[in-house]
């Protein structure tokens, strides 16, 4: 096995501000790559550099551009890429939805994305972006600061989530009356650093959001580690709680923040009579159980294949990444995964298996 | 970043077992793949780029100048610039201090700067951070290793012997009769036919230390929980200095056995040749790519 | 601070290396900071910053290599990679300069010699718009040059927004493809 | 042009459809420059404007120093604008905002980068030894218009000004005390006057008499800043510190008499038509010629004033 | 402001050279005695509690080598709360003026905090104090760094550090030490020099090596060697001989500790 993997780039600096010898450097002559990086991938992106050269060589200076406009009246099909100030409709009946602005009754974009339809709420939904909390969705965070009866929580969006102190189950019992003591040992419950799931509870108007924990699937993470991917990249499902093969467990936190873990013997799901008897101070605990050394390597094993699955953009699903991690088994060294070669073939594996599930 | 108390106390005890297991079960000799390229600054003598899978970035430029040998005690001046830091923060005049003391310690590099009794060439690396996740020092000295296999110095025209007659430098006007500022081996992993001239500029790896264990390329988790960072010198074919301690970042510091040192001594004797071997291919392929250009 | 908005904060670095003499520049060069308000006063005005109140972009460039046009390709720069974040904006802003030649012929998009030896100007546009976001002009131009020296900056800047606009949509396809594979 | 000042909503509604109405709080018309009140000191290069309540001194001196390795020929020539609280609580002493950046950097651009000093006459051996001068920009009030102002004092406090005369012996310099020798004038080349016109969103503005301007349908985003086809930004010039809270754009032209643009500068913000630009560009230009008039007149008073006890006149020395 | 300049003062002109005097000959050391003095270190003059305002302070002069190092603290944060005390390491050189080069000197002051820095940490309990900090300043009084050797003075500064961190109280898991060993390596063979005065030869190897010599495993808390071709057996003859010297330094320091203290107590009880 090679200690060091090394690419060469697929695609170069801004291909507006440049000059051209960095732009032939970087493109010309792939034949042969380091250390086998798949052949055709390369020659795809090459031709893509090479096009947009010439793009750029033609139009210097070029003011005349009446050709682009023409494209923009088939955007109300399907899943097409629209562009801010892109106009996708002069049509009255369409509520606004995020991604969109108006002008004179007519709607634009405001950001690159794909347009998507509600019945009449139009949105465009951007290629990139931060995670925008949804009522209800199941979270994955990381505590930032301990505050005046609340926490704030890092959720990857634009703000960080608060928590607030009422919100949570406190040992005791889940319908205790928060005293004031609770209120000066904040800290010994959730402190700067600390991981828990939790739900997003409401919405504020200026974007934020607030969480709770009030169900014993939700609270503090312990006996495992954190991947994260693009939230993009999750789908909102009935139940982000997963048990895989291997004796792992995993939390598909919306927001892109993936949790895997030693199995717990409790199920997942607890009916809520029994909550008072489980919940004392140990679900506050910063300790791990004993794990053993192959669930450890499991669980780096499927953190590999879920970032092989971000590499290639694929979502992320419980098919998917049982998929990958099957296909990962025939690496014996789970250190192999981190190739880009090796993550590509495992994200086609992946959305094999999905495409035959269905 | 902060990690959760539970975090660390997994990682610390997977990365502690026997053998041990990595967050992203990498060997401990593994480093992450990069992407590289050589040549990437038209307005340098020699740059390059690299980026680490966890999206740190490192740019390098390197430019020669002209200057009397007497006006300055080292030839080489290391900038070190980190994105999102204040200019002058620690963590870049310690990168710049380690890199500058390093080169500057190099005899031979010296040798080759020299253009006449009177004039050599200063070198000027500046080294650009555009991300990091883990501490920069290994993507650093990734990128300043390409960066000098690529720089190109101008060919002198005017006479190597200025003792009697004061003389400025003249340069031959042509950039394809530059020549090279390091040694590049034809065949890759031809390191036995090395001669005392032969120079490769030295390459600095990271390691941080878990109990009994070391990692290369540590990732900022693994750098976390290490007992300290260590990073040792790897020049034309041997351990160099420097051998140093580092602090990068560990919530626990702790001291280190003497059998771990040796442990160390042994990644670096191991893997040093197949990474400097790694990226003089990179190079040679830019070479041969921009050749065929014109 | 207004909490009303997003605020966007601007930083430009250059390196060292990217003149043909090597030049390092303090971080607080007034040129530089000038460069950085404007870009922070033209993006200020194209983003939906009120849907993201309480919240700050903050904005990196580093110029790596100059040859004329530093201004310019910093606002390019700025509005794709803002788009690539996802920010909301009302259109592309884009930027572009022309030189005056012999006090009478517009030169567009100058490089680095033509600039040190002609007066030239630089505008942003939003969007295609005859609209001007930001302008300077920092040498001596006869005013009955003005018109026509803005009327060819702007064109330039209509060319480059469509220019950029099939940058994004191409990697956007690219990405879509990737996706939905 | 301070961090912006906190006006309440009652005071900016009036002050904008007033704006919309081609009103102003002090009653000039949108496009009237404030009177200009320029004297001069005892000494020789120093300036007092007042524009309206902005007021600012000027002082201009000069001393022997050493050329710039890579300018052996020229003089050097440094503006400071030293903006305290003496002018506005608005204003943090020893903390420039990025407002007060702008400022320095235009006047900077407006009279030093426009060669408006001919830097070459202040030469007195190359490379050795030349003349610095030295504008210090001191503001006493503040109601706006600090760029304009900075201009007309900075222009004429240089031209006011008279240096030692020097000469060279052998290879020493003399520098012959204002006794011995008629100091001599500076060698101005041109007089830039800036001109800083700001802008106001029509949509923004409610009117006073009529309903507002096209009104956008109510969507979930606001409209704001939509930059619809049809509007057109109200044009102020000389705007006061109230105004200049409130504008959502600004833009300084620097002209001189010969219809030589030195410097444009307009820092984002809100858009504006490249039609209306011109247009300023043009009022620009009237208004620098008016101020570019009034300038030649005081420095003429002055000297008749100076000259008055005089027994033999300078003229011979000044006219060239 | 255009330009930043001293208004308040007359300048001297622009083109004015600082004084040079002429070099005293025959004031640096001569070589003789580092050959002479093989596996001992050189005589240590330490006195603590030397700054009546800190929290603890030591001095520590090793011929022209001389330190004097403060701790303040711990003492409170303020800002968000944190598990374990900060720990804050400062070096200052002379600064005499006569230093054109400002850039070394502050390039040398980063190296010495740093490796001040590395090898303090992992001694200090860091756990026992949350949400506080601890400051310690180190000021070189005297040092020639153009003559002497640089891995000494690292090594003296460490030590410094360590003597003032006991005086101030702060609770520690044990005391850390500093040695400096230079491996000359030429024709004749290799020998090997404690406490090296002057720098190394092109063939040599140098290094500092801090321990904390209380412990028996795990005991390298910092490291920095110098030199080209480093053998695998090169490394370790510097890290025990050094682990030696080291040892050597605590032994002394242990007497200093214990007798300051009973003066201390003495004091205290005569007063009494």
């Amino acid at each position: 096995m090679p200690v060091i993997a090394i690419s060469r780039p697929e695609t170069v600096y801004g291909g507006v501000s440049g000059g051209n010898r960095k732009l032939k450097r970087a493109n010309g002559g792939d034949e042969e790559d380091v250390d086998g990086v798949d052949e055709l991938e390369y020659e795809d992106a090459d031709s893509g550099s090479d096009a947009e050269m010439r793009d750029l060589d033609d139009d210097d200076g070029d003011a005349n551009d009446n050709d682009k406009r023409s494209g923009f009246g088939s955007s109300t099909k399907g899943s097409s890429l629209v562009t801010p100030g892109e106009l996708i409709t002069e049509d009255t009946m369409w509520m606004r939805g995020h991604g969109t602005f108006s002008q004179d009754e007519k709607t634009f974009s405001s950001v690159a994305g794909t347009i998507t339809r509600v019945n009449k709420l139009l949105s465009v939904t951007p290629l990139r972006g931060r995670y925008q909390p949804v009522i209800g969705d199941h979270v994955i965070g990381r505590i930032t600061e301990v505050g005046n009866k609340r926490w704030k929580v890092d959720i990857g969006g634009n703000q960080d989530a608060a928590l607030l102190l009422g919100s949570v189950n406190l040992p005791g019992g889940v319908l205790r009356r928060k005293s004031e003591s609770d209120e000066l040992q904040m800290r010994q419950f959730l402190k700067e650093g600390d991981l828990l799931n939790a739900e997003v509870q409401a919405l504020f108007s200026d974007g934020g959001a607030s969480l709770h924990t009030r169900s014993l699937r939700y609270g503090k993470l312990r006996n495992g580690m954190l991947v994260q991917v693009p939230s993009s990249l999750i789908i909102r499902l009935r139940t982000q709680l997963y048990r895989l093969p291997g004796g792992v467990d995993m939390i598909l936190g919306i927001n892109g923040y993936i949790w895997l873990s030693k199995s717990s013997k409790v199920a997942a799901d607890v009916s809520i009579t029994r909550l008072e008897e489980t919940s004392g101070l140990e679900i506050y605990s910063d300790t791990n159980e004993e794990i053993n050394t192959s669930t450890r390597e499991n669980i780096a094993r499927y953190a590999n294949c879920i970032r092989a699955l971000a590499f290639k953009e694929v979502g992320v699903n419980e098919t998917r990444l049982i998929a990958a991690y099957e296909a990962s088994l025939a690496y014996a060294s789970a250190g192999d995964l981190i190739e880009d070669e090796v993550k590509a073939i495992l994200a086609a594996e992946a959305l094999a298996a999905d495409r035959s599930d269905e | 970043m902060k990690y959760s108390p539970a975090e660390l106390s997994y990682l610390k005890e997977s990365l502690k077992a026997s053998p041990p297991i990595r967050p992203d079960a990498r060997l401990e000799t593994q480093l992450r793949p990069i992407e590289a390229i050589s040549n990437i600054l038209p307005t340098a003598n020699g740059s390059a780029r690299i980026r680490a899978s966890d999206g740190g970035e490192c740019i390098v430029g390197v430019k020669a100048k002209v200057v009397p040998t007497s006006s300055t005690s080292e030839l080489i001046n290391v900038d070190v610039e980190i994105s999102g830091l204040k200019e002058n923060n620690s963590l870049a005049s310690t990168l710049s201090s380690i890199f500058q003391s390093t080169l500057n310690s190099s005899q031979s590099l010296r040798q080759r700067l020299k253009l006449t009794s009177r004039f050599s060439f200063k070198l000027f690396i500046d080294v650009l951070v555009l991300s990091n996740q883990s501490h920069p020092l290994g993507l650093v000295s990734l990128t300043i290793y390409l960066a000098l296999l690529s720089t190109k110095l101008p060919l002198l025209t005017s006479s190597t012997d200025d003792s009697k007659a004061e003389e400025v430098p003249v340069f031959h006007d042509d950039w394809d009769q530059a020549r090279p500022l390091c040694d590049i081996p034809v065949t890759q992993s031809d390191s036995s036919k090395k001669s005392d001239s032969h120079w490769t500029p030295p390459l600095i790896l990271l390691m941080a230390v878990v109990g009994e264990n070391i990692f290369i390329d540590p990732t900022n988790a693994e750098e976390q929980v290490a007992s300290t960072g260590l990073f040792i010198s790897w020049s034309n074919g041997s351990i160099s200095a420097p051998l140093r301690t580092l602090d990068i970042g560990s919530t626990d510091p702790q001291g280190i056995s003497s059998t771990v040192l040796s442990k160390a001594y042994s990644i670096v004797e191991q893997c040093g040749q197949e990474i400097s071997d790694s990226l003089t291919a990179v190079y040679v392929q830019d070479e041969d790519a921009s050749s065929s250009d014109f | 601070m207004n909490l009303d908005s997003t605020f966007l904060s601007v930083n430009i670095s250059v390196s060292p290396f990217s003149t043909v003499d090597r030049k390092k520049r303090p971080r607080n060069d007034r040129r530089i900071q000038e460069c950085a308000m404007s870009i922070q006063r033209t993006f200020q005005e194209a983003i939906m910053g009120h849907l993201h109140s309480r919240t700050e972009i903050v904005i990196s460039l580093h110029v790596l290599a100059q040859d004329g046009g530093f201004f310019a390709a910093c606002i390019n720069a700025t509005s794709l990679a803002l788009i690539d974040a996802g920010v909301p904006m009302y259109d592309y802003v884009s930027a572009c300069s022309t030189a005056l030649y012999d006090s009478i012929s517009p030169l567009l998009d100058p490089n680095n010699a033509e600039e040190s030896d002609l007066p030239f100007l630089t505008v942003a546009t939003i969007g295609k718009t005859e609209k001007v976001s930001m302008l300077l002009l920092e040498s001596k131009v006869p005013l009955d040059r003005l018109e026509s020296l803005i009327a060819v900056t702007i064109s330039g800047c209509h060319s480059l927004r469509d220019q950029m606009d099939r940058q994004v949509r191409k990697h956007g396809h690219l990405r879509i493809t990737k996706r939905s594979e | 042009m301070p961090k912006r000042k906190d006006i309440s909503l009652n005071e900016r509604q009036f002050i904008l459809s007033l704006l919309k109405d081609s009103q102003r709080l002090d009653g000039r018309a949108i496009d009237q420059f404030r009177k200009v009140d320029l004297k001069f000191g005892d000494s020789l290069g120093h300036a007092e404007v007042q524009l309206g309540k902005t007021r600012l001194v000027v002082r201009v001196s000069a001393e022997v120093s050493k050329p710039y390795e890579d300018r052996p020929y020229e003089g050097t020539f440094i503006i400071t604008t030293d903006v305290s609280s003496m002018a506005s609580p608005l204003f943090e002493n020893n903390r420039s905002s990025d407002d007060e950046m702008l400022m320095t950097r235009l006047i900077e651009k407006a009279i030093r980068r426009s060669n408006a000093l001919d830097l070459e006459s202040l030469c007195i051996v190359a490379g050795k030894s030349c003349w610095m001068i030295r504008a210090d920009v001191h503001y006493l009030s503040y109601d706006g218009g600090l760029v304009d102002a900075s201009c007309i004092g900075v222009i004429a406090a240089l031209m006011h000004f008279r240096r030692p005369d020097t000469s060279i012996d052998g290879d020493q310099t003399i520098i012959h005390s204002v006794e011995e020798r008629v100091p001599v004038p500076l060698s101005i080349l041109h007089v830039p006057i800036c001109v800083t016109f700001s802008f106001f969103k029509v949509d923004e503005v409610p009117s006073s008499t009529e309903n507002p301007v096209a009104a956008i349908p109510g969507s979930g985003q606001s409209a704001n800043g939509v930059p619809t086809a049809d509007d057109s930004a109200i044009l102020v010039i000389d705007a006061t510190a109230q105004e200049e809270a409130l504008r959502h754009s600004e833009l300084t032209i620097t002209i001189n008499k010969n219809r030589d643009i030195c410097q444009i500068a307009k820092p984002g913000g809100y858009s504006v038509e490249a039609l209306t630009i011109l247009e300023c560009a043009n009022k620009a230009y009237k208004i620098a010629t008016n101020i570019t008039d009034l300038i030649y007149r005081r420095l003429k008073e002055d000297e008749s004033k100076r000259n008055a006890g005089n027994l033999v006149p300078l003229t011979a020395e000044n006219e060239r | 402001m255009s330009v930043l300049q001293d208004r308040r003062r007359v300048l001297p002109p622009v083109d004015t050279i600082p004084l040079q005097f002429k070099e005293d000959e025959g004031s640096s050391g001569s070589k003789e005695t580092t050959i002479a003095r093989t596996r001992t270190i050189r005589p240590i003059f330490i006195k603590q509690s030397v700054v009546a305002n800190a929290s603890g302070s030591a001095y520590l002069e090793v011929e022209d080598i001389k330190l004097q190092c403060s701790v303040y603290g711990p003492k409170p944060i303020r800002g968000s709360f944190t598990q374990q005390a900060d720990l804050l390491v400062e070096a200052k050189l002379p600064s005499l003026g006569q230093d054109a080069s400002n850039d070394k000197s502050a390039s040398i002051e980063k190296d010495i905090t740093s490796f001040v820095q590395t090898s303090i940490t992992p001694g200090i309990i860091l756990t026992q104090y949350p949400k506080s900090c601890i400051n310690i300043m180190i000021t070189v009084i005297s040092a020639d760094l153009e003559n002497r050797n640089f891995k000494s003075l690292l090594a003296a500064a460490t030590n410094v550090a360590s003597l003032a961190l006991v005086d101030a109280g702060i609770a520690l898991y044990d005391i850390v030490t500093s040695a400096s060993v230079l491996l000359s390596r030429n024709e004749n063979g290799e020998s090997l020099y404690f406490d090296p005065e002057t720098p190394r030869e092109s063939e040599d190897i140098e290094g500092v090596l801090s321990f904390m010599t209380g412990q028996d495993e795990s005991n390298i808390v910092g490291m920095w060697l110098d030199g080209e071709n480093i053998t695998s057996k090169n490394l370790t003859t510097l890290t025990e001989s050094a682990k030696e010297a080291a040892c050597q330094i605590r032994t002394l320091f242990n007497g200093v500790i214990l007798q300051e203290f009973h003066d201390k107590e003495q004091e205290a009880s005569n007063s009494k």
